[in-house]
């Protein structure tokens, strides 16, 4: 293990690290920053557009009855695509069932992902070309994963005795999902095996129907100092300033730092899930408070205003957002419904009697009315 | 004049009047009061008993079901709500090791009147870890009993009794009925809560099932009428304890069992039910007793789930596999 | 809800809470203190010899065959009686396996306590009775089960309208115990619910084998900022210390300010249980070191010196410890087996037809036998 | 030649083999370093493997299953350690919803070659939560394998299979048999782990078992075999599958069928062996299939457990209640 420690967060802290204000102006800080070329932010621009491009074409198609439900990433797109980009090609992202944005920039054609919302697939993509584990709906077990993976590299690393810049892990989770047992535990082995994990909570003020302060009195990224590693609230809807967190915090762990984590902190603009009304709830007024801190509108000011990006351009990326869409539609259309057998094929790696057995006699089932309707 | 109601809305009466006539009574889970849970089931309950008794709790099954525990311990009769099926096992523990075992332990000093109501199975479409059946865990346990409604009927006095119970009942609501009507007595005196039931009369195989699956059974019983075939359907209700006097009168006239759950198959409530009928019944029965359920696989993506669960046509091929004994 | 804030520790800091120096020296403080009469002083003696005195009997208990199985509190006499008798009569404890000097000050028949490890029953007091409630030994459960009790106080000044103090709740946990889900999970709901519990961590330093650093990197107490409440470490060999921290966090609780973490740093002295071998993990050398800070002989010293307890008063507490010994031994040989049939009395409340086939046929079997040997 | 082991010292020499053998194995687990494990069966392993291989965990179930599921998806084969039977529930939301089904969800890309070694049943005289048998909530689980040795041979040779499966394995090790020794050849050839063995032929009667049990069986054959009854003793040992063509050829021979364990009878791996046996062999079966085990209550208090588990004369009993037909 290196004993470099680089750039510990020096806040652990009460504010909230910024660099673009939803204004669209610039702000420059000593801890945290980004330098980026215009074409880089252009791309962020465009991962941008494209995520919130496929959120609408997937609530659209859930409506239209070919998804069975989307949890739209709708106002999460900057904490998602900050923290996607921020990852080297080898870190590894394990996710919930919301990261639609982190998937896009693990270039997980999203067409994965509606397959699993339209119920043809539990999982859909493989993890370990993409660096990017499947879908967890049970809310928090993802972050064990994540730190057991992380354990991993350090593990490889004594093996190996390699002590040089290596892998590191992002743990997604929500702030409804700070209150389970599984992510405080991840909490602690992170801490104790000294893992290089990022935990990155995108606090979207609600879990469902109950707001923040059902699960915590005090701010979220303040739950770190409690099990002895760095924590620190980054704006959610600043994608410059989730990159510039996000990459250090990792930085910082494949040196050998340990663990930190991240709330970023955001506003879920939709429904919970297509499911959800949340009218039932909470207040329009405050969406209407959220939507001037939308977190693609003030990365467009930034790049119009200073002549980065012109009207050609994003004219030109609605346009691939809307070709994208179109060729979802279409495809997400066309999936075919599993075949029923296919339901016995993985349930293990190797042979199993019962199982055989099983699919067996559906199939010979299947076939009787096959038979039947000659 | 009995009103036309939803199982869910059963539900949601029969929390009511608990709530109204216990002031010891009170609701615990996730996003149960202002949302009225995801399924509408405590609907309008925050609003009229307030925040101390329909309680919104933090994301954490285990914390639901232990501070239920010392809620009843502190002589509370606490319902808990767990969100969906697969929602339920961060919770294990709690349930097996403490709300099934307190009781006992402390030489029935302790009691433990807590409902964990469970909306449970298949076939509304939804997507991985909402759909399970994990009721033979919870039967296989002692201290704990284990219930399932079938109807809004039964929804609406089976809750009630269930929190009326000194012992922890488990209680899962068939959630792909919940929107089923029928008819409600309010004023009716219901059965006790741990007897089967014979649903429908007949003579020559008899029908078990529980939740969701007794109406996929009367169906499957009305169209084998069609065909001359008379199938007696038991609506279980109660999973644990087992009614076996109830099966075993059936299975003594009709000489055959088929038992349907949407759970797997293997280790399924249905391998007690078989076992069992088998061995008090063993010179009554002219077949085995014949199992259909869920297969051996985790619960398959929804656009499959139609071939996974037992419908109509597998309930009755079970049937005629009994029959060409 | 009272609007009360008393006493929030100053420090919740880096120092440990000391009253009373191993050398028996008493410290004073601003912050926590404690008034005793030499009565009271000479009652605390008597309850860590008691305690202590108990243990022994117990451990020669097991070693004769007369238990099954003994979790010796040796050294963590201070710990458990200090924060014992901080509580109110109505205040409420749930303790884990270990808690032997805390029964004793619930007014606990010590033999109750070997009934259970002896193994005639899993329970053995009526917890409403004496308000502390059977031993857990699932860690971390019992966290949990006190969090809802204590809500359930909160409920009850709801229903009534009451705002005055009232009860308060005690957890006890181990060190061990704080990297379980449960436990956390405790804290998180405390926190929200504002609950009326103290958390009463004694780091033993040692889980079984496992030393502090395998559950933690940074010291126990501070896990409390993670979760918004206060947390203080305390000389866990210090009865005083324990004494008044344990009631001002009491105190605390039952005005409405809700939980606050108290980490009392002691020392397991003797093997984990009867059935652990400690040579097999850790060296004699840390046992000698804290042999010098024992929690009983520091409040001897202190009182002899200070002539609040003469040599008489001393051999009259060992006498009546002998007395107690002598008892507890000729009764626990003496406690029956239970009759084999009596598991089946308390599985429900209520008729059970399983139960009531299975209880008959167990009966009928063992009818047999009688017959048979007839 | 070779030597007289223990069960404990048969499992210590086959995992220090596979860590031997396979560097992506690792052990992990509470108190299994120094300590060597509460039953010494990880005794030395760290000191030869390091820390990294032989991992002392921080408390906590769920963390050591849920890092052993991210392990996995990183290549290795952790070995999990569950200290004893009745501290597994923590684990269980990890080992149902994510251990066992992550290969199915991920289409097979992602492999859980993940084995959980839990210590279980009783007959040691432990205090509570540390004498359960809590097979039966696993072997209903879909995706998990569940095995258990009976002896010190299989204890080896099994072990080390599990390790070697690409499926997750649950492997129940029968605590109170740790101590018993058996001649232990290292260059032998095991059979296929997933099959299930008759370790003592007979003719009247089959008796099936697996872990503790077994002993307990054999010596009851021993016994009956002097007042002239030849029970067939089989030894499960595969749990989830069942060998269910090992149990069928016996009972077509025997006609009748006792199978035994310590779990409590309602809804154990017995009802799911008489369900199946009873539906594959029923023209065969003479009696129907008899099932002894633990009552329907907690583990009781150790001073009474002898009365609680199944011993020679209660399986017996059983026996003589098969063949009372
Ligand atoms: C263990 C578990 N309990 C309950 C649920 C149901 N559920 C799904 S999402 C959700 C809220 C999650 O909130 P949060 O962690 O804030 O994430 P968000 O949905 O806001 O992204 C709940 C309760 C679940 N999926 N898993
Ligand atoms: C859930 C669970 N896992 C494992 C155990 C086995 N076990 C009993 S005591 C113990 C160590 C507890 O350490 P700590 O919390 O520090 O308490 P102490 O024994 O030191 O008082 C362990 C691992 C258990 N009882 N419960
Ligand atoms: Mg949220
Ligand atoms: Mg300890």
């Amino acid at each position: 293990m290196t004993d470099v420690v680089s750039h510990v967060p020096p806040s652990a802290g009460q504010e909230l690290v910024q660099l673009l204000t939803p204004e669209g102006l610039r702000v420059h800080r000593d801890d945290y920053d980004v330098d980026l070329s215009d074409e880089e932010l252009r791309g962020l621009y465009r991962d941008l557009a494209l995520a919130r491009r496929l959120d609408v074409e997937a609530v659209a198609l859930q409506r239209q009855g070919e998804l069975g439900l989307w949890p739209s990433l709708l106002g999460q797109e900057a904490a998602q695509v900050g923290s996607g980009r921020a990852m080297a090609a080898d870190d590894y992202a394990f996710p919930t069932y919301r990261e639609h944005g982190v998937a896009l920039t693990r270039d997980v054609d999203p067409l994965k992902l509606l397959a699993f919302y339209r119920g043809v697939t539990n999982g859909g993509w493989d993890p370990n070309e993409k660096n990017f584990a499947i879908y967890t709906i049970v809310i928090g077990n993802q972050c064990l994963h994540a730190v057991g993976y992380a354990m991993g590299v350090n593990f490889d690393h004594a093996r190996s005795g390699e002590a040089d810049e290596s892998q590191a892990v992002i743990a997604y989770f929500g702030d409804g999902a700070s209150s389970q047992g599984d992510v405080n535990e991840a909490f602690i082995w992170a801490s104790v095996f000294n893992a290089p994990v990022v935990f990155f909570c995108q606090n979207n003020q609600w879990a469902i129907s109950e707001p923040l302060e059902k699960q915590t009195k005090i701010p979220l990224y303040q739950r770190a100092q409690g099990f002895g590693f760095p924590g620190l609230r980054v704006d959610g809807n600043d994608v410059l300033a989730v990159l510039a967190v996000t990459k250090a915090a990792l930085r910082r762990a494949r040196q050998g730092a340990g663990p930190m984590l991240i709330e970023a902190y955001t506003y879920r603009m939709g429904a919970h899930t297509t499911s959800d009304d949340p009218t039932r709830y909470r207040l329009a007024s405050e969406l209407e408070h959220w939507k001037l801190k939308d977190p693609i509108e003030r990365v467009r000011s930034y790049l119009f205003r200073n002549e980065k990006a012109d009207q050609a351009f994003f004219d030109a990326i609605e346009a691939e957002a809307e070709q994208m869409a179109v060729r979802l539609r279409a495809e997400c259309r066309a999936l075919p419904d599993p075949d029923p057998t296919s339901i016995f094929d993985h349930v293990y790696a190797e042979q199993h009697a019962l199982v055989d057995e099983e699919r067996a006699s559906m199939a010979a089932y299947l076939d009787s009315f096959v038979g039947a309707s000659h | 004049m009995a009103d036309k109601v939803t199982l869910a809305k059963a539900l949601n009466m029969a929390l009511r009047k608990v709530l109204e006539d216990d002031p010891k009574t009170l609701l615990m889970g996730e996003d149960i009061g202002k949302l009225g849970g995801v399924f509408r089931v405590t609907d309008g309950l925050q609003k009229d008993f307030g925040e101390h008794r329909v309680v919104d709790t933090p994301l954490a099954e285990s914390g639901i079901i232990g501070t239920a525990v010392g809620l009843a311990i502190r002589g509370f009769r606490p319902i808990a709500e767990i969100q969906f099926d697969g929602f339920v096992y961060p919770a294990f523990d709690q349930i097996v090791s403490q709300l099934a075992k307190m009781r006992a332990r402390s030489g029935g000093r302790v009691p433990m009147p807590v409902v964990v109501r469970i909306p449970f199975g298949g076939g509304i479409g939804a997507v991985e870890h909402h759909s399970e059946s994990p009721e033979a865990y919870f039967a296989h346990t002692a201290g704990l009993r284990v219930v399932s409604p079938s109807n809004p009927v039964d929804a609406y006095w089976m809750l009630q009794q269930a929190v009326q119970s000194n012992d922890p009942v488990i209680f899962f609501e068939p959630k792909r009925r919940y929107w089923d009507k029928a008819e409600l007595d309010v004023t009716a005196t219901p059965g006790p809560l741990f007897e089967s039931r014979v649903v429908r009369p007949g003579q020559h195989c008899t029908l078990a099932a529980y939740g969701p699956m007794v109406k996929t059974c009367l169906e499957a019983a009305t169209a084998a009428a069609e065909d001359g075939t008379e199938i007696e359907v038991i609506d279980l209700r109660t999973i644990s304890p087992l009614d076996v006097d109830t099966l075993c009168a059936s299975v003594e006239r009709t000489g055959r069992l088929v038992v349907v759950h949407e759970a797997s198959v293997f280790l399924g409530v249905g391998a007690e039910v078989a076992a069992r009928v088998t061995e008090r019944c063993f010179y009554s029965l002219e077949s085995p007793v014949i199992r259909v359920g869920g297969y051996h696989t985790p619960y398959p993506p929804s656009r499959v789930e139609e071939e996974y669960l037992p419908d109509l046509d597998r309930v009755l091929d079970g049937v005629d596999r009994a029959l060409a004994y």
